[in-house]
């Protein structure tokens, strides 16, 4: 009954298949290996995803320095900074959640989904009040896009105002916020997916699907969380903290 | 011209009742498959149609510039059916063509594995495939796009006004279709590979394949976000690409061919793939410096990273870029030459056949040749100047591409049809067919080279009288080209019924997949094989051959 | 069987799935948390044209913890670390030769 | 003949005026045709090699012959022949081919300068004399023409087969080339970079001419107002000379002889001052500020067409010398011969950049 003799034959092996295993893998360590790799490999495309941006943003930094100063200078560090403690606490619960699910610990486990969610929520309600400042100064890239408040500042809540920028420069900051918006917009859109997924898999969880050792989704939905998470590592300081001084 | 079918189980042959054709029934049964081999017919059928009607898309440039004028139609519609042609081509025909097609067909089966790694995503990418193709015919009917395909800036995103938006999110959609492909092929090559099948036993197919994957996934995303910035430059009004916003049109274009240039090489190398194991299966020898022609699929791949500024150097790059990127496109050449020199000597003391195959594969060898070395015409600074924009790189690119890919690609589609099928084209009006490609094709294009010099610019819709006369040999080759690429879609669906019934291995070959059933089972192998024979072992098939084949269906 | 079969994967054998202790985790944690602020103080202090080099050499060692730690990576098998270490040399050359266009274009004719 | 008297019509016109290059009409042509001539060679030797190789084997090793094949691993040596032998022969074209970039793309200093603005869809010539033409350029022989290319809306490209020269016109930047045309007639001038609906009818004529008919060419078609001139209309109808006035105590720096300095910048680096970056200077004022200046030039993006910085800019160049000497003069003395006569005087006023 072989295909041919052309091919020595492998025992198929007795042993039992556990549920999850898909019938063209041999072993589940194959199958969680395998979605993992998988899973770095789309990690890659994403890398050259916001790679694209990146080198958008140092060309034009090299170029219009002041104007990417001042402009970053309108970013309020302190909801940055918060945001960013927001998301590396994020990252810690989902790191904790894998840990859970690895170690088969369901309450464990919920609690951190439930706390990554929470935390995703609350970068992205950060974000959105970030935005709607952008919308009511006018901020925002296109036909609304108003230079007015770096060519006359002025002084607001207790801080100096910017000292004011010729109107060529000032103009230049529309390409910053540009990139401000495509790049922590394209972040957020990751995020948004990434709470979806977490709230599938909070709904998973609590059924139980992750008690029985078929937990290569939470780990690879974790190796994604953390990625989102180190795009803002690299976000916040290039976008909120130049020339601080 | 001989033929060296040997096939033993001929006389009692039918095609195996249970195959993976048969296997189950149903429109559903094809719509939600993971099995790789039906997705693979899936890309094939679809694949098709996107050629056709890119082709059909050509024809009509071709009558257009059968005369000077801009008489058949207005120049707006004819920048509109090249871009359209083009963005067909390219992202709707060739880049998945092998690869999603007979790679998604064949790599699990040579390694000896029941799938790729991710049928799901296998089956998501064909509908993204899909949806990216419906979306550019519906752009298409609307209206069109005018900016061709390559999506210059400020023309894109300011003075085009036609549906741009909706063919980039055509294309975006197309391009994940191509990462996801590339990432399963990537992860089965690692991963699935059956025990005994070590990296160097690996047929030369799925090196270029795993090569070209890499191009894929870490190519493709370049584009997408470059998409992306274009399309909120539309919308929003953003600063990016704007030069009067104080954006540089130019760093498009560094994205644009950062993936672009790689694409090509997506284009080309699983093409590669397909004349390797031709090549050495009609002369019945290994391919001559295995590790070499395997290596530099690898060099290809990583030096098609370094050299994509070629595509800009006149278009204001820094003096000392052009240098740079100049010089390394020389580098990239060297691999190219190196496999075509392997291949010609994998014939040195063969025992050569000339079935349809074969013939295309040699197609290949001289027009690739021709198209790559005028692609170093073009790597040279200093010959660029006079020759880009020109005519001469239309003839370069339909060269390697429609010479050198769509060569391989019939070539592989005529090689493994009785593995895909289970029956045998006709040999006789295949062979002719080949020979009919081969002549319109240098009809149609090697006038364009001398177009090119004379500095007809391409994409002109009208042009000076002098041009004529070349551009009538064009137009005429042309014709027999179509001719040549229809007679095999009449003969191959004419062979699904009426094709003489093929065995398991009817070319003799050494792949693991020409050693099970054809049509081979839904899990292509009942139990995993254990490799033990070399790549390319004939003398392995030798002793093999007075054991008697069965089927299993 | 699976003896065998790892038989093919020449120095990619299947890893017994290494579990991150959450005190790993807790420490990584607070080494990201020191960092930010670091950067964030860094950022107040006029160093010149090293103030960028000083927040991209935080944010690059963050994202290695990162990495390393939360994602495993440091516990993978040799494969994983070549695959990150390829999307990382891709970047560079994305970036490092776009920019070496840009860079030159200042410095003239030749 | 059995062939149809269309077709045979046709290739007769054909064999008469089969041509596989353009006609070499500049310095540069046949230095470009050398290099061509050699790739081609090259190439052809590499075909023939690969051709031979397949059609020899194919012939002497078919399974009639050869029934047994012997398989053979493969050869190092071999593998080395053709990775280097290609190599070194790609490198010589890179080698030979890059010089051949440099020659073409930079100009000599004595070159003679004219603006060309591409636009949607038609090239706009602008001489220093004030000639303009539209889709054509008039040019004498044997003197080293520049152009400073420049886009008012998307890419172009400037491109005349028969000089083997090409380039790009870019929105927002000044381009240059040059070329040296040697013999008279009339060759074409292509838009090569694809620009829209009419990109194929933005073509036209390169005249080239004897210096006299040149001559005659310049005074018959002059408007009267120099580039330059038009260029002071517009310096005074903006107000530049009110901070431009080259007082001692002016707001803005003094604009003589800037051209071709070397400027220090409050950021202490040193620029070169050539026209692209006086007209950056106009549009774009704060992002280059000169040391011991306040940034307080208005912008001018926006309100001067590319025609007008042209003449700005050529003024401004042409403040290197007396240029209120030159302002009185008639343009129609423009003339090509004219540096011999009067060095300084002449090379001014054709925007020559340095004797
Ligand atoms: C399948 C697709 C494909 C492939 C494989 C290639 C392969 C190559 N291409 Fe091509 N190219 C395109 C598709 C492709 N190209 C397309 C689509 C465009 C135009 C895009 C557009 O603008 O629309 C383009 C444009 C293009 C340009 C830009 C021109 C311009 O815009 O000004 C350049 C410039 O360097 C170039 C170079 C090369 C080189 C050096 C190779 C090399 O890889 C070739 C290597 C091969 C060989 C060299 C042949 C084998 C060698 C031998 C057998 C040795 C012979 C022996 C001796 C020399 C002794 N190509
Ligand atoms: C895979 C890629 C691929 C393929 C296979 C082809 C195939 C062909 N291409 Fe194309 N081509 C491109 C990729 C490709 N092309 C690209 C990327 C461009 C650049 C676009 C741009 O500038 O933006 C281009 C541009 C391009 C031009 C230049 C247009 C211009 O610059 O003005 C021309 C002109 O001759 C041309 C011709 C052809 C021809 C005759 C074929 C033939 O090989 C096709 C033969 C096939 C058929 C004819 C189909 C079979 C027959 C039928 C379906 C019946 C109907 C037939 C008729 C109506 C005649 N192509
Ligand atoms: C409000 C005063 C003012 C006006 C009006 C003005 N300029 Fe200026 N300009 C300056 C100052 C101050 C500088 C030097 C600082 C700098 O580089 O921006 C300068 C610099 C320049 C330079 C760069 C040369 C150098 O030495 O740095 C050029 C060229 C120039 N101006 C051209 C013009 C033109 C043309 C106009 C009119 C269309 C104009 N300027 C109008 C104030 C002015
Ligand atoms: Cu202008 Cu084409
Ligand atoms: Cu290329």
């Amino acid at each position: 009954m072989s295909d041919s003799h052309a091919v020595a034959v492998a025992e198929h092996g007795a042993h039992e298949h556990p549920a999850h295993l898909r019938h063209h893998f041999v072993s589940l360590e194959q199958q969680d290996e395998t979605a993992s790799f998988g899973m770095w490999l789309f990690l890659l495309t994403e890398i050259m995803f916001f790679g694209g941006l990146f080198t958008a943003y140092l060309i034009y930094r090299n170029w219009y320095y002041p104007a990417f100063v001042s402009a970053s200078h309108t970013l309020s560090i302190t909801l940055g900074a918060i945001n960013t403690l927001v998301l590396i606490t994020s990252s810690f619960t989902m790191a904790m959640g894998v840990w859970c699910a690895e170690t088969k610990k369901q309450k464990g486990l919920i609690w951190s989904l439930i706390a990554t969610i929470v935390l995703g929520f609350a970068f992205l309600g950060i974000k959105t009040v970030e935005y709607k400042e952008k919308f009511e100064k006018h901020h925002v890239p296109g036909s609304s896009f108003s230079i007015q408040s770096f060519v006359h500042p002025v002084a607001e809540d207790g801080k100096a105002a910017d000292k004011a920028l010729p109107a060529d420069t000032a103009a230049r900051t529309e390409v910053y916020f540009s990139l401000y918006f495509a790049m922590t917009g394209m972040h957020a859109v990751h995020m948004i997916v990434g709470i979806g997924l977490l709230l599938m898999m909070l709904v998973q969880a609590i059924r139980g699907a992750y008690s029985h050792g078929n937990i290569a989704f939470v780990e690879n939905f974790g190796l994604y969380w953390h990625f989102v998470d180190l795009v803002w590592i690299f976000l916040f300081p290039l976008l909120y903290l130049i020339s601080r001084h | 011209m001989s033929t060296i079918l040997n096939l033993p189980d001929q006389a009692t042959a039918r095609v195996p009742k249970r195959n993976y054709l048969t296997n189950e029934n149903g429109i559903m049964s094809w719509l939600l498959t993971g099995d790789h081999k039906r997705i693979a017919i899936l890309y094939l059928i679809s694949i098709t149609f996107f050629f056709f009607i890119g082709g059909a898309l050509a024809g009509l440039i071709r009558l257009e510039l059968l005369t000077p004028q801009s008489d058949l139609m207005a120049s707006d519609t004819y920048n509109k059916i090249f871009t359209m042609h083009g963005v067909v081509m390219i992202f709707l025909f060739l880049v998945p063509s092998v690869p999603a097609t007979l790679g998604n067909f064949l790599i699990p089966i040579m390694i000896g594995a029941k799938d790729l790694a991710f049928p799901k995503i296998n089956l998501l990418s064909w509908y993204l495939y899909l949806a990216g193709g419906a979306l550019t015919l519906g752009a298409m009917i609307s209206g069109g796009v005018d900016t061709g395909w390559t999506f210059t800036t400020p023309m894109s995103t300011h003075f085009s006004n036609t549906n741009v938006i909706t063919t980039g999110l055509a294309i975006f959609i197309a391009g994940f279709s191509s990462i996801f492909t590339g990432l399963n092929f990537i992860v089965t090559l690692h991963r699935m590979r059956a025990p005994g099948m070590t990296w160097f036993k690996m047929p030369l197919f799925c090196w270029a394949h795993y090569a070209a994957s890499i191009l894929m996934v870490l190519g493709t995303p370049v584009l997408a976000i470059t998409i992306v910035l274009v399309a909120l430059e539309r919308t929003v009004g953003i600063g990016v690409f704007d030069p009067t916003k104080g954006g540089d049109p130019i760093l498009f274009q560094h994205l644009f061919w950062f993936y672009s240039h790689p694409a090509v090489y997506i284009m080309i190398l699983p093409g590669m793939g397909v004349i390797s194991e031709v090549i050495s299966t009609f002369s019945r020898k290994r391919v001559f410096g295995y590790t070499a022609v395997a290596f530099s699929s690898v060099a290809i791949a990583v030096f098609g990273f370094f050299v994509w500024a070629h595509h800009m150097f006149i278009m204001g790059v820094s003096n000392y870029a052009v240098l740079v990127f100049s010089l390394l496109t020389m580098l990239v050449a060297v691999p190219s030459a190196i496999k075509i020199f392997n291949w010609a000597f994998t014939l040195y003391k063969g025992s050569i056949t000339f079935e349809t195959p074969m013939l295309y594969a040699f197609g290949f060898m001289g027009l690739f040749t021709i198209g790559g070395l005028t692609g170093v015409f073009l790597g040279t600074a200093g010959t660029d100047i006079h020759l880009t924009e020109t005519y001469f790189i239309v003839a370069h690119f339909h060269f390697v591409m429609v010479g050198g890919m769509l060569m391989a690609f019939l070539s592989g589609i005529h090689f493994w049809w009785p593995k895909l099928t289970g029956r045998m084209y006709p040999e006789k009006i295949s062979q002719l067919a080949a020979v009919v490609t081969f002549i319109g094709f240098n009809f149609t294009f090697f006038p364009q080279f001398l177009l090119g010099m004379l500095g007809m610019p391409r994409r002109y819709a009208a042009y000076p009288q002098e041009f004529q006369v070349l551009n009538v040999f064009s137009t005429a080759g042309a014709t027999i080209l179509g001719v040549g690429y229809l007679l095999p879609m009449i003969y191959l669906v004419w062979s699904l019924k009426y094709g003489q019934i093929a065995g398991n291995n009817p070319w003799q070959a050494t792949g693991l997949e020409w050693q099970i059933q054809s049509p081979p089972l839904t899990e292509n192998f009942t139990t995993i094989p254990i490799v033990t024979q070399d790549v390319y072992d004939y003398e392995w098939l030798e002793r093999q051959k007075e054991h008697e084949v069965t089927h299993v269906g | 069987m699976s003896e065998n079969h790892a038989e093919a994967h020449e120095g990619e054998h299947f890893h017994e799935a290494h579990i991150v202790s959450p005190k790993v985790y807790f420490v990584i944690f607070m080494a990201l948390l020191v960092g930010t602020a670091l950067t964030i103080g860094a950022s107040y202090v006029d160093m010149g044209p090293w103030n960028p080099v000083i927040a991209i050499a935080i944010a690059v060692t963050k994202a290695t913890l990162v990495v390393l730690y939360f994602m495993h990576i440091k516990y993978s098998s040799k494969l994983m670390k070549l695959t990150v270490g390829a999307g990382v040399f891709t970047f560079l050359i994305l970036v490092g030769m776009c920019l070496s266009d840009y860079i030159s274009r200042a410095w003239g004719q030749w | 003949m059995g062939l149809s008297p269309v077709i045979w019509q046709f290739l007769v016109k054909w064999m008469v005026s089969f041509a596989i290059i353009p006609p070499e009409a500049s310095r540069i042509a046949p230095q470009v045709d050398a290099l061509l001539v050699f790739m081609t060679l090259v190439s052809l030797v590499g075909l023939t090699l690969v051709g031979l190789l397949v059609t020899a084997f194919s012939i002497l090793y078919r399974r009639d012959r050869n029934p047994v094949p012997t398989q053979i691993e493969g050869s190092t040596l071999l593998e080395a022949t053709w990775t280097i032998i290609p190599l070194g022969l790609f490198l010589i074209m890179f080698v030979w081919g890059s010089v051949l970039y440099f020659r073409i793309y930079t100009p000599p200093p004595n070159a003679m300068n004219i603006y060309v603005v591409g636009k949607q869809w038609m090239w706009k010539a602008e001489h220093p004399g004030g000639q303009h033409e539209i889709n054509s350029l008039h040019i004498p022989i044997d003197k080293p023409i520049q152009l400073t290319l420049i886009s008012q809306d998307v890419f172009h490209s400037f491109s005349i087969p028969a000089f083997r020269v090409k380039r790009e016109a870019i929105p927002g930047r000044y381009t240059t080339v040059w070329f040296e045309a040697t013999t008279p007639g009339t060759y074409h001038l292509f838009c090569t970079q694809y620009c829209g609906t009419a990109h194929s009818a933005m073509i036209g004529d390169i005249v080239v001419q004897t210096p006299e008919d040149y001559k005659m060419w310049l005074a018959g078609s002059t408007s009267g107002v120099s580039l330059a001139q038009n260029g002071e209309r517009l310096f005074s109808s903006l107000s530049c000379g009110a901070c431009h006035n080259g007082q001692p105590d002016a707001r803005g720096p003094s604009l003589a002889n800037v051209y071709g300095s070397k400027l220090t910048l409050t950021t202490g680096s040193p620029v070169l001052v050539d026209e692209a970056y006086l007209r950056q200077a106009i549009l774009n004022p704060s992002a280059h500020i000169t040391q011991g200046y306040a940034p307080i030039m208005p912008t001018y993006q926006g309100q001067i067409s590319e025609e007008g910085l042209i003449s700005l800019v050529e003024y401004i160049k042409n403040l290197n010398s007396n240029y209120r000497v030159q302002q009185t003069l008639n343009t129609t003395e423009l003339l090509p011969e004219q540096p011999d006569k009067g060095a300084a005087k002449g090379a001014a006023m054709q925007g020559v950049a340095k004797p």
